[in-house]
């Protein structure tokens, strides 16, 4: 019975909403999150999912290179950042809460509202019996996005602010591996080493940061002006 | 073959600048680099010119004349602006600016920092504009916003670090939308045969069968495409990050950037928008980009008008000059795409001119702001003060230097395409833009002389800014046949012939 | 022959403007190069104008440009050769005027650039009368505007000159920015941009359009020309510039804002509608009565010489104005007519204009000053300046013999034979605008009366003008050289007439100069039946054979009969220069009757020792309020820059509001762009 | 032609010798009205005569045009004299120009004359002048506006044409153009001329005289040339009016028999003319110089009036 479920499509399609269900709950989740270190934990979580939806997506459709993405997604993004970013906390030693600029009820409210937008966005996407599994992955993709987006603006610390544009960047993975099972190799490398490439010259910068203005509060940063 | 060589060179001279340990190598390096980038990408052209297309690697590298443009005038300000920093860089390191307490090591360590960053900086925009797949054209732009962060923060001042961070996180930003845009064009382009091989991606495929893609797909594609490329290319309301960065990069740096990666931002939008074009018809594509054009034009007016920091004024004149070219790709015809492309040429020159002549005037005074300067620039630096007035006259389209041409052909296609109102609104802001340039810089070079010291000489500034001046003054009376024939070629690829 | 005279005049200013340039190191050679070849080519071009207008037809030549997407061709017809006359006529006395005026600036300024400058500006001018096409007009007019600007910013160091330039610079490119649109829209309907593909096109077009194109036209070359409500960067620009840069800005480039107007009103436009006529009119009325009422309060030289070519301007408009109405109510000769006499009055203007500014330059270096209350006496020290400046000053008073009368007699009949229409409104309208044409020429002769008396007669005020030298030969023989012009212009009238015949064939198709040149050749006459007729020549005649026959031979007797003595001091210890009668007092009884535009506003600080009634010292000092830079242009530029510094709220440096805009930007277009 | 020539002649010579008996008799008329008995009618004449044999004093501060004002002034009034019909309707110099050249050679000796007011370098000079100048050019659009109307009337604007048409509609007097016209013109007459409500011409009180005031440094032939020509100047503004308005009597040709009768009805006109001015100066007093403005404000809604009734009725 179980060997069955795992060659039936429907079941395959059932378990990756599950799980595109439960990365958007921790996405909610990281809106509400108070605490820095949480926040990567969190993260890293959201990380991990992603890449079961990636191996479940490979698995029933047969696409070996996806396989490769799912684990480096898992090595990238569920280890390595987050040890690099808890050590930069633990270096900083700076206080590790993050006072978010809207208070935590109405960004939660609001991130209801954009998964809502995301909805009705990607309702004119679905056309019936589209084949292939997670088809309706594109409106959860399409909130992902913009509740990280959202998390962005909510955020006042720098480091906050990274992992918000990381996790805004899983939302993108998940529409490639969810819409197109996933994107010419080559691709899904440029943009993994990008994302990496990316959270370490961030890091750097926070650290710089840190040094010269003694505080991660990046809306203090206010001298250019006009 | 050319295009690998293209990018061999300029990695080359990442490398050599990087290992070097004394600076005249490094200053070698990047000379001889960018001139050998230069001399191939001239070659590149003429064989551009010869086959109409170069592709390498079975379609994954791509040069049809529209990115043979785009490299050619990367490759030329790179090497003004090589020249350029060499004087410049050494001005700094005598007069301390690059940060007051340095040993000599941490000095030559940040002169490491910039000659290996701008050329992995000019690598970067030369491999987008030859990637054929859109998926690595992104990360090719990605790339370039990674090396440029830390030109942007060359200098560590707070200030500098604060432009920075806003150039990384507003540019991240914008690009993560540019890649959901790339996986939605893909995810339209699905299901045609053969696309999830590799060349699934490649521009050039997609754009024979551009009329079969899924048309809402598409529309969703292309408003993400043109927020996140219109990020890179300073279109407004995404604008908020250049006038920080570039008032606060070293001047090659920022005038690689505001006239080079300008290009390759709008090279990205306008190979998009050949495809939604195709797929959706011109209609819809140009309704938004002619909305964010005239909004960038606008936008840009008060800024110029109430600017106190001439190098701000200039960034808020080439987030205008973004508006201009966005909207004359907006307008389209072969009019319009004429403009676009003669636009982006002239324009090339005359920005990269106008931020050198700044450079020159900023490390005299030591400070760029018009109320420290009082004037009389012309008296204490007579040849960058003349300069500076020719360069702001041509951006600001003053008719003998060719940027009027270029506008006059934009204006042109506005009233025959029945777009009085873009035309007008065009005109009345260019006009606003011209009254502040006029009245900030015309201020800050005229007048009495005052008490300011003499100006020592400055053989490699001044050389290449007399070369970028001369080319302005020959291309406003006189373009080379195989140039024009370049550039209207890259119009018909644009138009989707 | 024609196109071969103009090719050459064009390389002559070329070459010449480039070498001038390149002499920038030794200023004797580079001063002699530039006016040089500035009055070579000005020959050249005016021997090329009155062959072409002598030919009757239009050349067009092509030159060559090095971008293939435009076309770049100058065509010669009776119109552009006529305003290239002008243009050779004035340019060739101020280049010899040059030779001397720029030696005294040899040592302070560089010479080499203003050579490359002044023949540049002689060549854009020259291109922008014969371009064919609305691309290559536009791109002369702009250089000509940079070249112009370039000029007046000659001795940028003054704060003042810094600011007039500016305001020139920004007014006139907002104009252009007009004439852009206006030349579009006309393009989208002809389909190319050539001007015979708009010959008679605006007619064809809708009202509203057609209305509008005219307004566009009217104000675009309205700011060039000085048109009264765009006008207020003219008095400030033209003081500031040298003297005979302000000649050639007076002269003739403020005729390319006429020439524009007499090639969109009378080629573009067929049969236009009234309204346009009635307008052009009104305006003309208007620059007319506010650019002499503003030249009497001036008493900088320059600057009332300024606000007079406003005036003189509106008389122009006033000419064009009565042909527009004409040509609506299908009267072509009288339209011929009056279009005669806007051109004549173009012309003569440019000359006398010249004239006066000239003088005043050779005034203005003799003291080193432009204030009219430091003057005095100079007419002892300058004999030659004054009687030029006398010549000007009589003709731009419009008194006869000379030229300013016989064009203002010809506005007037234009005007007079008005009433012989049917339409009510003109009926009335054209005699009011004739009497306050008179009210203009005669306040008019009153600021020129101040202008020439105060400078040069009686006692010199300050010792700046006893020192004063009289000009070097080549200004002499500039300002006598339009003097001739003018005195030519005058009495030979009839003469002239014929040289109009080609332009009114080709602008209304009608000539009309047979029935203009009555008495065989002595006496004009309006071309109405036995209507009121004027000969220059003969008053002059007159005037000779009195003047011979009674005033020589008896004025030579008394003579030896005359003493000199004091004039009469009401018993004072003798006359000083203190007694003598000051522009400011001269001006006084205008000043009160037109109090209600001046709103005039005086200061008096008296010094004393001992008590106030013996005051050892009084100062006086009366302003008067320019009405309309003060209500309308000073308000909307504070409201500007105000809006201005408002918007630049919205880089308040905060990231995150930053991303905010990005992000509301990304949900609209999410929500309303995708369906489309 | 000959015969041209000896009209001309006679023009000038009644020009010439008409003007001083005018002024003469209006300061007889004057005096008598004030019951004193005032100088001769002839007593113009014979200041002329002993200046012409006076010698003469020039202001040291004075130039050529001091000396040339008298001449330039003299000959341009005459002209203007020649240009209207006095006698006959045909004006001996009609074509060298009509109304307007008449006007503006007026102009051109007021122009020249205000120099040489300035040239003396003497504060009364200057004070004349600018007064001067100011009167005639406020006084300037309403004469325009009489003439203008007048003009329109006959189609044109040269002077024998005026008085032509003048002399064939008769009735034309009493319609009401002519009217408003008629009353501008003789207010602008009264300012030109400098008669009382305007200016008191007998009068060398700083504080009052305009005309005089310019030709104070005058002295000998010279000022004998000036005052010539300003009671020329006098006669050719009447005649202006008269011929203008009142055609009866103008002669279509200077037959022999004609001329009498036409020289005869000219004699009675102005004297005529002269009674209905020195009535105006004799009950009026001077105006305040600012307040002349309103007057000439006056003149003008006058011709204004005129213009537009010719157009209404």
């Amino acid at each position: 019975m179980l060997m069955r479920l795992l060659f039936d499509l429907q079941f395959g399609d059932r378990i990756v909403t599950l799980l595109a269900a439960l990365v958007l709950v921790l996405q909610i989740a990281m809106v509400a999150q108070g605490w820095i270190v949480a926040h990567i934990r969190i993260f890293a979580a959201q990380s991990f999912f992603l890449s079961m939806i990636a191996a479940t997506i490979a698995w029933y459709n047969h696409a070996p290179h996806i396989y490769i993405a799912a684990v480096l997604t898992l090595v990238v993004k569920v280890i390595l950042v987050p040890i690099l970013f808890e050590r930069l906390v633990v270096r900083m030693e700076i206080q590790r809460e993050i006072e978010p600029i809207v208070n935590v009820p109405l960004s939660v409210l609001i991130s209801g509202g954009l998964t809502l937008v995301g909805y009705v966005v990607a309702e004119s996407f679905y056309r019936p019996g589209a084949a292939g599994l997670g088809h309706n992955a594109l409106a959860v993709a399409i909130s992902l996005f913009l509740i990280g987006f959202f998390t962005m603006i909510n955020r006042r610390k720098a480091l906050a602010q990274v992992l918000a544009l990381l996790s805004l960047e899983n939302g993108l993975f998940l529409a490639a591996i969810s819409l197109t099972y996933g994107m010419p190799l080559i691709v899904e490398l440029g943009v993994l080493f990008d994302v990496l490439v990316a959270a370490m010259v961030l890091g750097i910068l926070v650290y710089r940061i840190r040094e010269t203005v003694e505080s991660m509060d990046v809306s203090r940063l206010r001298r250019l002006r006009g | 073959m050319l295009l690998i060589v293209l990018l061999l060179i300029s990695a080359a001279t990442a490398a050599a600048s990087f290992f070097a340990r004394r600076r005249t190598v490094m200053e070698a390096a990047n000379l001889v680099g960018f001139a050998g980038v230069f001399a191939v990408a001239v070659f590149l052209v003429a064989q551009v010119l010869a086959h109409g297309t170069v592709s390498l690697g079975n379609g994954f590298f791509y040069a049809d004349s529209l990115s043979a443009l785009v490299i050619l005038l990367t490759a030329s300000v790179a090497l003004v602006c090589s020249t350029y920093s060499i004087g410049y860089l050494r001005d700094d390191e005598r007069s301390g600016a690059l940060g007051d307490d340095l040993s000599d090591a941490e000095q030559i360590a940040q002169l490491r920092m910039y000659y290996t960053l701008t050329p992995l900086f000019v690598f970067f925009m030369m491999f987008l504009s030859m990637a054929n797949n859109l998926g690595v054209m992104w990360a090719a732009i990605e790339a370039t916003t990674l090396a440029s962060i830390f030109l942007v923060n060359f200098y560590g001042r707070v200030t500098s670090l604060e432009a920075a961070w806003k150039y990384a996180i507003i540019g991240g930003v914008g690009l993560s939308m540019a890649l959901f845009g790339t996986i939605i064009a893909y995810y339209a382009g699905h299901s045609l045969a053969g696309s999830d091989a590799i060349s699934g991606l490649n521009w050039s495929v997609l754009a024979q069968h551009a009329a079969q893609l899924d048309k809402t797909s598409m529309r969703l594609a292309f408003i993400l495409i043109l927020l996140g490329y219109g990020t890179k290319a300073g279109l407004a309301p995404m604008h908020t990050w250049k006038p920080d960065a570039y008032s606060q990069a070293p001047i090659p740096s920022t005038a690689i950037l505001s006239s080079a990666m300008l290009n390759c931002a709008l090279y990205g939008l306008i190979r998009f928008y050949i495809l939604a074009g195709r797929c959706l018809g011109v209609e819809y594509p140009s309704h938004l980009l002619l909305l964010f054009g005239l909004l960038s034009m606008g936008v840009s007016v008060p800024f110029v008008l109430a600017q106190k920091n001439y190098r701000r004024l200039l960034a808020y004149s080439s987030i205008e000059h973004s508006g201009i070219m966005v909207t004359a790709l907006g307008l389209g015809g072969p009019l319009g795409t004429l403009g676009l492309m003669l636009h982006m040429t002239y324009h090339t020159i005359a920005k990269s001119l106008l931020f050198l002549c700044a450079g020159n005037v900023q490390q005299h005074y030591r400070t760029d702001m018009f109320g420290e300067i009082k004037g009389g620039v012309m008296r204490v630096m007579p040849l960058t003060g003349v300069v500076f007035l020719m360069a702001m006259l041509a951006v600001v389209g003053m008719p003998p230097f060719s940027l009027f041409q270029s506008e006059f052909l934009i204006l042109r296609a506005a009233f025959d395409g029945g777009h009085v109102l873009t035309g007008v609104l065009f005109i009345l802001f260019g006009t606003g833009i011209f009254a502040g340039m006029l009245i900030h810089i015309g201020g800050m070079i005229l007048g009495p002389r005052g008490d300011t010291a003499a100006v020592e000489r400055r053989p490699w500034r001044n050389g290449s800014l007399l070369a970028l001046a001369a080319a302005l003054v020959v291309i406003a009376f006189w373009i080379p046949a195989p140039l024009f024939q370049l550039i209207s070629g890259a119009a018909q690829v644009v138009r989707g012939q | 022959m024609i196109a071969k005279l103009f090719l050459s005049a064009f390389v002559v200013w070329l070459t010449g403007a480039v070498a001038a340039l390149a002499l920038g190191r030794h200023p004797a050679a580079a001063r002699r190069v530039a006016c040089g070849s500035a009055l070579v080519g000005s020959l050249l071009d005016l021997a090329g104008s009155m062959a072409a207008i002598f030919a009757g037809n239009s050349t067009v030549i092509g030159l060559p440009f090095g971008n293939p997407a435009f076309v770049c061709a100058i065509r010669i017809d009776p119109l552009s050769a006529f305003f290239n006359m002008t243009l050779g006529v004035l340019a060739a006395a101020v280049s010899l005027y040059s030779f001397g005026y720029l030696r005294e600036m040899e040592g302070k300024r560089n010479l080499g650039a203003f050579g490359f400058f002044l023949n540049l500006l002689l060549l854009s001018l020259a291109l922008v009368f014969t371009a064919s096409n609305a691309f290559f007009f536009l791109v002369a007019w702009e250089v000509m505007t940079l070249v112009a600007f370039c000029l007046i910013l000659f001795e940028h160091e003054k704060e003042q000159t810094r600011k007039a330039g500016m305001l020139f610079f920004i007014m006139s490119h907002a104009g252009t920015g007009l004439l852009l649109i206006a030349f579009l829209v006309l393009a989208s309907a002809s389909g190319s941009l050539d001007f015979s593909s708009f010959h008679l096109l605006a007619s064809r077009m809708p009202p509203l359009q057609q209305g509008a194109v005219f307004l566009l036209f009217l104000f675009g070359f309205g700011v060039k020309a000085g048109l009264v409500p765009v006008h207020i960067w003219l008095p400030d620009a033209h003081p500031v510039a040298p003297s005979n840069v302000s000649a050639l800005m007076s002269g003739i480039v403020i005729k390319a804002g006429i020439y524009g107007m007499a090639r969109v009103f009378f080629d573009f436009y067929g049969q236009p509608p009234l309204w346009m006529g009635t307008v052009v009119l009104a305006l003309g009325v208007a620059s007319a009565l506010l650019g002499v009422l503003y030249a009497l309060m001036a008493h900088d030289l320059k600057r009332l010489l300024a606000w007079h070519s406003i005036e003189n301007i509106g008389i122009i408009l006033m000419g064009f104005g009565a042909a527009l109405m004409f040509r609506a109510l299908g009267y072509d000769n009288l339209a011929a007519l009056a279009l005669i006499a806007g051109l004549y009055h173009t012309f003569n203007h440019a000359t006398f204009k010249g004239l006066l500014f000239l003088g005043a330059g050779a005034v203005v270096e003799a003291t080193h000053t432009r204030n009219m209350e430091e003057m005095g006496g100079l007419i002892r020290r300058m004999p030659v300046t004054a009687a030029c400046f006398l010549v000007g000053a009589v003709a731009i008073s419009g008194l006869p013999p000379l030229n300013g009368f016989v064009s203002e007699w010809l506005t007037y009949q234009a005007l007079l034979a008005g009433f012989g229409t049917t339409q009510s409104l003109t009926r009335v309208m054209f005699p009011i605008a004739g009497s306050l044409l008179a009210l203009t020429a005669a306040l008019a002769a009153v600021c020129f009366v101040k202008a020439f008396a105060i400078p040069f007669l009686a006692l010199p005020r300050s010792d700046k003008a006893a020192e004063a030298r009289e000009a070097s030969f080549p200004m002499l023989a500039g300002m006598t050289a339009l003097a001739a012009v003018s005195v030519a212009l005058g009495l030979g009238a009839t003469w002239f007439i014929p040289v109009f015949d080609p332009i009114t064939q080709q602008t209304l198709g009608v000539r009309v100069s047979a029935a203009l040149v009555t008495a065989h050749g002595w006496a004009l006459s309006p071309g109405t039946p036995h209507g009121g007729t004027i000969s220059t020549a003969g008053i002059a005649l007159f005037f000779l054979l009195a003047g011979a026959a009674f005033a020589l031979p008896l004025a030579l007797r008394w003579r030896r009969r005359s003493t000199r003595g004091p004039a009469w001091d009401c018993g004072l210890p003798g006359l000083t220069a203190d007694n003598e009668y000051t522009a400011t007092a001269f001006s006084k009884p205008l000043r009160m009757i037109f109090s209600a535009l001046y709103r005039p506003s005086r200061s008096i600080e008296a010094e004393y020792e001992v008590s106030p009634y013996y005051p050892s010292e009084i100062h006086f000092e009366s302003k008067i309020e320019h009405t309309l830079e003060k209500r309308f242009y000073d308000p909307l530029r504070e409201r500007i820059l105000a809006a201005a510094n408002r918007m630049r709220g919205i880089q308040a440096g905060s990231i995150n509001v930053y991303l905010a805009y990005i992000f509301i930007t990304l949900i609209l277009l999410l929500l309303f762009g995708v369906r489309g | 032609m000959i015969e041209r020539l000896i009209e001309s002649g006679a023009q000038l010579f009644l020009l010439l010798a008409l003007a001083p008996l005018v002024t003469g008799f209006i300061r007889k008329l004057k005096a008598k009205l004030q019951t004193r008995r005032g100088p001769g009618i002839v007593q113009p004449y014979r200041d002329l005569g002993k200046l012409f044999r006076k010698s003469m004093v020039i202001p040291e501060t004075a130039s050529w045009i001091f000396t040339a004002t008298p001449w330039i002034l003299f000959f341009s009034t005459v002209l203007a004299g020649m240009m209207i019909p006095m006698v006959t309707a045909e004006a001996p110099l009609g074509l060298f120009g009509g109304a307007l050249a008449v006007i503006y050679l007026l102009g051109l000796g007021r122009f020249f004359l205000a120099l040489s007011g300035l040239d003396t370098g003497t504060s009364f000079g200057g004070l004349g002048s600018s007064r001067e100048m100011t009167i005639s050019a406020l006084a300037e659009p309403a004469l325009m506006l009489a003439i203008f109307t007048v003009a329109i009337g006959a189609g044109s604007t040269s002077m024998s044409e005026i008085a032509r048409t003048a002399i064939e509609q008769h009735w034309r007097f009493f319609a009401p153009a002519q009217m408003f016209a008629f009353a501008a013109l003789a207010l602008v007459l009264i300012a030109e001329t400098g008669h009382i409500p305007v200016d008191n011409p007998a009068t060398h009180l700083e504080l009052t005289m305009i005309h005089e005031a310019m030709i104070l440094e005058y002295s000998g032939p010279y000022l004998a040339l000036v005052e010539w020509a300003a009671s020329i100047k006098q006669l050719v503004l009447m005649t202006l009016l008269i011929n203008c308005f009142w055609p009866l009597g103008l002669q279509p040709a200077w037959s022999g028999f004609g001329a009498l009768w036409g020289i005869g009805w000219l004699l009675a006109k102005l004297l005529f003319l002269s009674c209905a001015i020195v009535l105006l100066e004799t009950t009026n007093a001077k105006m305040r110089l600012f307040r002349i403005p309103e007057l000439l404000a006056v003149a003008f809604t006058l011709g204004s009036l005129a213009l537009v009734s010719t157009f209404l009725f």
